[in-house]
C-alpha cells in the first residue's frame, strides 16, 4: 500500500533516507511530496490525497487543525531545529549583539521574516537582542531558508541566519555562532494524519517518524530531538 | 439577365452617386483614375457596403439600404477579377484555379476548365507559387480562378492591362464567347480602346462619381459631343449590315443600308446581322468617287454636323443611307472640300480598319 | 544515461513532456480561436476577454496557482461540478499540470497568433469569398495557413512556457512524485537541499536539451512555411 | 550616357540569357509575359543577384560576376517605377513622394517637385495613405516617388498600363521632356503602341529569355520580317523631315525627301529635324494621284516588296524618295492596283495619323 | 485609498511600476536587434542564439535566478567586473530587479517582434533601397514602423511579465522592503502567512489595475496604427 507524505521542502534529504529504508524494510510505498509549508497546508484543505503532514511550523498546521483538515489527536513534533549565524570564511564571533562589530557594512540574508518560518524566527531572535532596528537595513530576505544559505554559499552575501540542520549540510558555510533557542519561540516540525487518510500505513509511517530509527537518521543530517531543546554549543 | 444598380457613397474627399442599367452583354465602366469604377465593382461584389444602395441581378436583390438587405460576397456567385491579382500566396496555381469550384453549384466540367487553363497559357505554371510569377502570369492566374468558379455574373477591373497584345488577343475572344454563349453579363472595368470596342455592349462613362452617360455603346461612342471626354481617337460609329458572302481573299462582304462593307473575314453565318464599328480617326473624305485606291470600302454621304475642337481637325457627322458615321478630319481639309450640313461627299474607310463587333450572335473575328 | 538521472528524475521528464504537449496541443484550438476574435471582431466585451487572456501573465504564477486551487479543487465550484458531472477531478493529476501550464503559456499563445492573424491582408480573404467560399473554409483555408508563422511560434512559446512552469503548477497540483512531479518541481525540490545542486543541474541540462530540440523543429517548419508563401 | 548590361539567369522552367546596350534617350523591353522583362529590370537596380551578368552606367560598372563586383541597390541612384506601386502604406501620399530625396546629391528644387506633382493630378491626395487611393492613383505616386529622387537612371516597369488615356496623354508628354532635357537614360517596359511609338528610341525584343531583336526603334518597327512577332498593328515606318512651317490652322508642315509632309502642330522651331512614324494600317495606296481628298498626305511612292501574310492583308514596303514606308492592304486591292515590286503608285496618309517622334530634339506634339 | 493599502503596500506596487517600465524600455533596443537579427539574417550560431533568448522561458524562473546570482553577484565574474569598471552593483537593488524582469521578459518580446518582422515585405524595404535610402535607414522608417503592431505587443508583453515575474526576481535581487520587494514578491510574503490572503488579494488586484491599464494603452495604440496602415 502506498502512503503519501506533504513534507515541507527543508525535510527533503532526511525523510527521502528514512522513507527509502522504511520502504526496503516494511515494503511500504512511502510517495514524498515537498513544498513549501504554506503550499501544501492549503492543498490538504483543498483535498489534495496527502495522508500525512509534515510542516516547517506550528502555524499552518494550527490553521489546518481549526479546519478540521488533520486529526488532531495524531498531531506530534516530529523534530526541532536551532538557528545559527552563518557565513562563508568569517572567524567565530564573541557577541551576537554588536552587529557593527562582525557585520559591518556586509549583508545579512535570512527567508522572508514575516512570512517564512525561519525569518520569523530570525527577526524574533535579533529583536530579542535589541539589534533588529539597527541590522534591519542590511537584511536580504529570501523567499525560503534555503535560498538564504545558498546566498551566503555563493559569497553573494556575508552573514546569513539559516538553521543549523541547513548549515551543516553546506560544506562552503561556516556557523560562526549559535542563536540561543530562548531568543526565539522553540523551532518545531509537527506532524499529522490528515483527515482523509484512509491507509493504516500511514499511522505506522508516523510512528515511525517520530520513532528512534528515523531519530538517528534526522539527528545526523543536523535535526534536534523534539522537546524543549538545549541551546547548541556556540 | 441584367444588373440593376443604384449606390450612394461617400469617401473622405470623393462622393459616388450613380445608378445604370447593365443588360445582357458586356458593361464596360468607363472613366478617368479615381471616377469610381473600382468602388462600384466593390459594391456589387458584396465587399464594400456603401452608405446607400440597391443591387440587384435578373431580379434577385444582392444589396438595399431601404430594406436593410445584404446578400454576403459569398452568397452572390459574382466572379471577380480584381485589379491588383490578388492570389492567395501560399497555394499553388492550380490550388488558386480550382479554389472556388467546390462552391459553384454548376461546376465546370474537365474539359472546359481544361480549355481555360490552356487559352491562358498556364498550363505550364501548375505547381508554381503565385511569388514565382510574372505580373502578367499573376493576372491570367486572376482570370481563370473567377471563370473556373462558375459565376453568374462577371467583375472584372482591367484584367488586360498588363497583358501583351498577342494575349489579349487570344483571351479577347473568349471573353466574346463567354458573353454571347454563356450569356453571363460582364460589368467590366478597362481602359483601352480595343477592348471597350471589341467587347462592349453597353457603355457606362463614369465622371467624379457620378454617371455622366450610359447606353448602348453604338449610341455612347457615335455621339460627337462626347469625343471629348472620351478622347478624340476612341470616337467612331457603329453599322448594320447582313452578312452576303465569304470571298476567298479571307474577305467578308456585308450589306447594309450604307452600302457594301468589306472587312476581314468573320465567324459568321451568311444571313446573320452584323455590328461593325468605324473609328472617326480611320475615315477620309473625297469630293468625288475615288478610282483605283486600296481601300475596298467607299460609301456616298451626306455631311449631318460639323464639330470644331481644339486642335487641328474636325469632327464630321455623316449620313449614309440613313446610318449615322463619324469622321475626323483636319480643318484645312473640310474647308478645302467644303464640308458642311448638307454637302454629299464620299466616305472612304480601309477594309482593314473595319472591326466586327457582335451582339447576341456567334459571331467573333478570325485570329 | 539511466545511470546519470534516476527513475524518478526519468519520470519527472517524461511526465513534464506529456504535461507541456498536452498543454500545447490543447490549447492550440482555443487559442487559435480567441485570437481570431480579438483580431477580427469586434464585439462588447472584447476588452474585458483580452485582459482576462493576459491574467496569467501578469498574476505572479503563484497567485495563478492559488485560484486555479480555488475553482478546480474538491471545494471549488469548478472542482466539484466536474466532479458531479464526469466524475473527473483535476486537482493534483498529471491533467491538472496540464491546465495549469496551458493557462500559464495561453498569453504568449494567442498573443503570437493574433499578430499574424492581423498581418493576414484581409483582401485575400475578400477575393476567397467572392470565389462563394463560406467565412469557415476562408478561415481555414486562407487565414490559418497565412498565420502558420504565428501559430507555429504560439505553439512554441506555449510549450516552451509548460516546460519551464513551476509557480502555478506547484501550488495548484503539488509535487507528487509520478503524477504532477514535473521537471521545474523536481528542480525546485532539489534546489532546497544543501548540495544537491548536482543532480539539479542534471535536471536543468535534460529540459535544455529537450527545449531546444523543440525549439530547432519548430524553427525549421517555419522556414519551409514561409519559403512557401514567398514562392518557389 | 549609356547602360550596358549582359545577364545569364535560371529560374526553375525559365532561362534568360539576355545583353543589349541602351543608348541615351528610351530604351523599350518588348516582349510577352513571362518573356523576362521584369528580371531583366531587377538585375540593373540591383535587386536581383543573377547567376552571372555585367552591367554598366556609363562606363561605370554596377555589376560584374567575373570580378565579383556589386554595388547595392541603395548607391545605384537608379529610380523603379515597379509593376506593382510598392508604396509605403504607412506613410502619405507626400512622405512617399518624398522618401527619396534625402540621399539625392542632386535634388529637385521645389518649384520642379511642384510641376511633377501637379503634372501627376497628385496635390488633392498628399495627406492620405496608399490604402485609400485608387489603382491609377497608385501608380502615378508611384511614378512621381521615383522621379522627385533624382535618379540618373529610370526604370519603370509598365508605369501606365492602369493609367486612363487622358492621364497617360498628360504623361507622355512629359516622359518625353525627361528622356530629351534631362537626358537621363529610360528602360521602359511596355505592351503599349502608343507608348513604344511616342516614346521609344531604341527597342529590345525578348523572347521567351533572349534578345530577338534590339536597335533604333525605326528599324526594328519597319523590319517587315518582326511584324508577326510585334503584331502587324504595330509595324510601321518612320520618315525624317524638316520643319518647313507651321499653319494657323493648326497643322505643321515637314519637307522630306518623301515629300511634304503635314501632321498636327508640333512645338518644334522651324529648321529642326524631326521624325514621324507612319503605321503600315494607316496607309491607303492609290494607282492614281487622288484629288479633293481630306487626306493631306499623298506621296509619289515605288513598290520595293509585298509580303503575304496568314491573313486577308499584305504588307508592303516601299519607297518614298529613298526613305521607307510600309503599307498594309487586302490582298484583293494589292491584286486590282496590280501591286508588285517597281510597281510606282501613292501613298495616302490621312493628317491625323502622323505622329511626331523627337529624338533628342525638344519637339513634343501639342495637346 | 492609502487607507486601504499600507504604505509599504504602496511602495511595493511603485517599485514594481519602476521596474517593469524599466525593464520593457530597456530591453526594446536589444529586443529589436535580436529579432531583426533573428528574422533577416543567416548567420552561424544563429539557432544557439535563438535557444539563449528562449532559456529564461525554459528554464524554472529560480533557475533563471540562480544563475544570475551566479553572474552578477559579488563573486559572480560579470558582478566583478562590474563593480571594477563603473563601480556598479546590480544584486539586491531594483536594477538588479528589472534586468532579472528584463530577462525573463526577453524570449516573449523577442518572438512577437521577429513575427513582425517577417511579416514586413521585403520588396518594400528594396523599393526604399531603389530610392538611395541606407540600410539603417529603410529599418527606421520601412521595417520598424510596419513592425510596430509586433513591437507592442512585444512590450506589453514583457511588461506584464515584469509586473508578474517572481521566481528569478527573489532569487537574484531578495525581497528588501523599498528596494527589491515588488508586487509578487510581497504577494509572496502574504501568501505564507494563514488568514493573510486578505492583504495578497488588495496586491493583486492593484496588479491586474496596473497591467490593465497597459493593455487597454496598449490596445488603443495598436488599433491606431493598424488604421493607419490600412488607409484613410
Ligand atoms: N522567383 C521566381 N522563381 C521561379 N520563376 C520565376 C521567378 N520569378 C520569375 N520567374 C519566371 O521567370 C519568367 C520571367 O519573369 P518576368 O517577371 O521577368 O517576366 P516579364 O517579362 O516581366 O512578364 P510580365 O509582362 O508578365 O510582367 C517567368 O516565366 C516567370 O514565371
Ligand atoms: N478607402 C478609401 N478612403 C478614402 N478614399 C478612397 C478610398 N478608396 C477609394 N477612395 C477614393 O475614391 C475615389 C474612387 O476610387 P476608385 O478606386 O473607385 O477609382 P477608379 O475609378 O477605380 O480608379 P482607377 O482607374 O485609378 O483604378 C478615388 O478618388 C479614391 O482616392
Ligand atoms: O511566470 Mo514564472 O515566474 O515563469 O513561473
Ligand atoms: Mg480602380
Ligand atoms: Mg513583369
Amino acid at each position: 500500500e502506498t502512503v503519501t507524505v506533504f513534507a515541507a521542502a527543508s525535510l527533503k534529504t532526511a525523510l527521502d533516507e528514512i522513507a527509502e529504508r522504511y520502504e526496503a524494510e516494511e515494503g511500504a510505498r512511502i510517495l514524498r511530496t515537498y513544498a513549501g509549508s504554506s503550499v501544501l497546508a492549503r492543498q490538504i484543505a483543498q483535498g489534495a490525497p496527502a495522508d500525512i503532514y509534515l510542516a516547517a511550523n506550528s502555524a499552518w498546521m494550527d490553521h489546518l487543525e481549526a479546519k478540521g483538515a488533520i486529526r488532531a489527536e495524531t498531531r506530534r513534533d516530529v523534530v526541532s531545529n536551532t538557528l545559527v549565524l552563518i557565513a562563508r570564511e568569517a572567524p567565530d564571533i564573541p557577541d551576537l549583539g554588536q552587529p557593527e562589530a562582525w557585520l559591518g557594512a556586509e549583508r545579512l540574508a535570512v527567508a522572508l521574516v514575516d512570512a517564512v518560518p525561519a525569518g520569523i524566527y530570525a527577526k524574533a531572535a535579533l529583536t530579542s537582542l535589541g539589534i533588529w532596528d539597527e541590522v534591519a537595513p542590511a537584511v536580504v530576505q529570501t523567499d525560503n531558508a534555503r535560498a538564504a544559505l545558498a546566498l551566503v554559499a555563493s559569497g553573494a552575501v556575508g552573514f546569513g541566519i539559516v538553521y543549523a540542520s541547513d548549515a551543516r549540510a553546506e560544506p562552503r558555510v561556516r556557523a560562526i555562532h549559535g542563536i540561543p533557542a530562548a531568543l526565539h519561540p522553540p523551532i518545531r516540525y509537527p506532524a499529522a494524519l490528515t483527515a482523509r487518510a484512509r491507509a493504516d500505513g500511514a499511522a505506522a509511517f508516523l510512528d515511525h517518524l517520530s520513532g528512534p530509527g528515523a531519530r538517528a537518521v534526522f539527528d545526523r543530517w543536523g535535526f534536534l530531538p523534539p522537546g524543549p531543546a538545549a541551546p547548541p554549543a556556540p | 439577365m441584367s444588373l440593376d444598380l443604384s449606390v450612394q457613397h461617400r469617401f473622405d474627399g470623393f462622393a459616388l452617386d450613380a445608378g445604370f442599367t447593365a443588360p445582357e452583354g458586356v458593361t464596360v465602366l468607363f472613366g478617368r483614375s479615381g471616377s469610381g469604377k473600382t468602388t462600384i465593382v466593390n459594391v456589387v461584389a458584396g465587399l464594400l457596403r456603401p452608405d446607400r444602395a440597391r443591387v440587384s441581378v435578373c431580379g434577385e436583390v444582392l444589396c438595399d439600404s431601404a430594406s436593410g438587405r445584404w446578400v454576403p460576397a459569398a452568397r452572390r456567385r459574382i466572379g471577380y477579377v480584381f485589379q491588383d491579382a490578388r492570389l492567395f500566396p501560399h497555394l499553388s496555381v492550380r490550388q488558386n484555379l480550382t479554389y472556388g469550384q467546390r462552391f459553384s453549384p454548376a461546376p465546370l466540367g474537365t474539359a472546359q476548365s481544361a480549355r481555360i487553363v490552356e487559352m491562358l497559357g498556364l498550363g505550364a505554371l501548375l505547381t508554381r507559387r503565385p511569388g514565382a510569377l510574372s505580373g502578367g502570369e499573376k493576372q491570367r492566374v486572376a482570370i481563370g480562378r473567377a471563370l473556373l468558379s462558375g459565376p453568374r455574373l462577371l467583375l472584372m477591373d482591367e484584367p488586360l492591362a498588363s497583358l501583351d497584345e498577342a494575349r489579349k488577343a487570344e483571351i479577347l475572344p473568349y471573353l466574346e464567347r463567354l458573353r454571347d454563349e454563356a450569356q453571363m453579363p460582364l460589368l467590366y472595368v478597362s481602359h483601352s480602346t480595343a477592348e471597350v470596342t471589341r467587347l462592349a455592349t453597353t457603355l457606362v462613362l463614369l465622371h467624379e462619381g457620378r454617371v455622366a452617360r450610359a447606353g448602348p455603346v453604338a449610341d455612347v461612342l457615335s455621339d460627337p459631343e462626347l469625343a471629348p471626354m472620351l478622347g478624340v481617337r476612341r470616337a467612331g460609329a457603329f453599322l448594320t449590315g447582313r452578312v452576303a458572302r465569304h470571298h476567298e481573299d479571307g474577305l467578308t462582304e456585308l450589306t447594309s443600308p450604307a452600302g457594301a462593307i468589306f472587312l476581314p473575314r468573320v465567324a459568321a453565318a451568311p444571313g446573320a446581322t452584323l455590328r461593325v464599328r468605324i473609328a472617326a480617326q480611320d475615315v477620309l473624305l473625297a469630293a468625288a468617287h475615288p478610282s483605283e485606291i486600296s481601300a475596298l470600302n467607299v460609301l456616298s454621304v451626306e455631311v449631318l454636323a460639323v464639330r470644331q475642337g481644339d486642335g487641328p481637325g474636325v469632327m464630321v457627322q455623316l449620313d449614309a443611307g440613313g446610318e449615322r458615321l463619324l469622321a475626323r478630319i483636319t480643318r484645312r481639309s473640310a474647308e478645302a472640300l467644303g464640308i458642311a450640313p448638307g454637302r454629299r461627299c464620299y466616305a472612304i474607310v480601309k477594309t482593314l480598319s473595319v472591326a466586327p463587333f457582335a451582339i447576341g450572335e456567334n459571331a467573333t473575328a478570325d485570329p | 544515461m539511466t545511470g546519470w538521472l534516476g527513475p524518478e528524475e526519468w519520470q519527472a521528464v517524461a511526465l513534464s513532456l506529456r504535461v507541456a504537449l498536452w498543454a500545447t496541443v490543447l490549447s492550440l484550438p482555443p487559442g487559435i480561436f480567441v485570437a481570431y476574435a480579438l483580431a477580427r471582431w469586434r464585439f462588447p466585451g472584447k476588452l474585458w476577454l483580452n485582459g482576462l487572456v493576459h491574467l496569467p501573465l501578469i498574476l505572479p504564477p503563484v497567485v495563478t496557482g492559488y485560484l486555479l486551487l480555488m475553482l478546480f479543487g474538491a471545494q471549488g465550484p469548478l472542482g466539484r461540478a466536474l466532479e458531479a458531472a464526469f466524475g473527473i477531478s483535476i486537482a493534483f493529476r498529471w491533467t491538472g499540470a496540464a491546465l495549469a501550464a496551458a493557462i500559464m503559456g495561453f498569453p504568449l499563445m494567442v498573443r503570437a497568433i493574433r499578430l499574424s492573424i492581423e498581418a493576414v491582408d484581409p483582401r485575400l480573404e475578400a477575393a476567397a469569398e467572392t470565389l462563394g467560399a463560406p467565412r469557415l473554409w476562408v478561415f481555414a483555408t486562407i487565414t490559418l495557413p497565412l498565420a502558420l508563422p504565428g501559430i507555429l511560434t504560439g505553439a512554441i512559446l506555449a510549450f516552451a512556457k509548460a516546460m519551464g512552469e513551476f509557480g502555478a503548477t506547484i501550488t495548484f497540483v503539488s509535487n507528487i512524485p509520478g503524477q504532477t512531479r514535473t521537471v521545474p518541481s523536481a528542480i525546485y525540490a532539489f534546489l532546497q537541499v544543501p548540495g544537491a545542486e548536482g543532480a539539479a543541474l542534471r535536471l536543468v541540462i535534460v529540459s535544455i536539451v529537450v527545449a531546444m530540440g523543440a525549439l530547432l523543429v519548430s524553427e525549421l517548419l517555419a522556414r519551409r512555411v514561409s519559403a512557401r508563401v514567398r514562392g518557389s
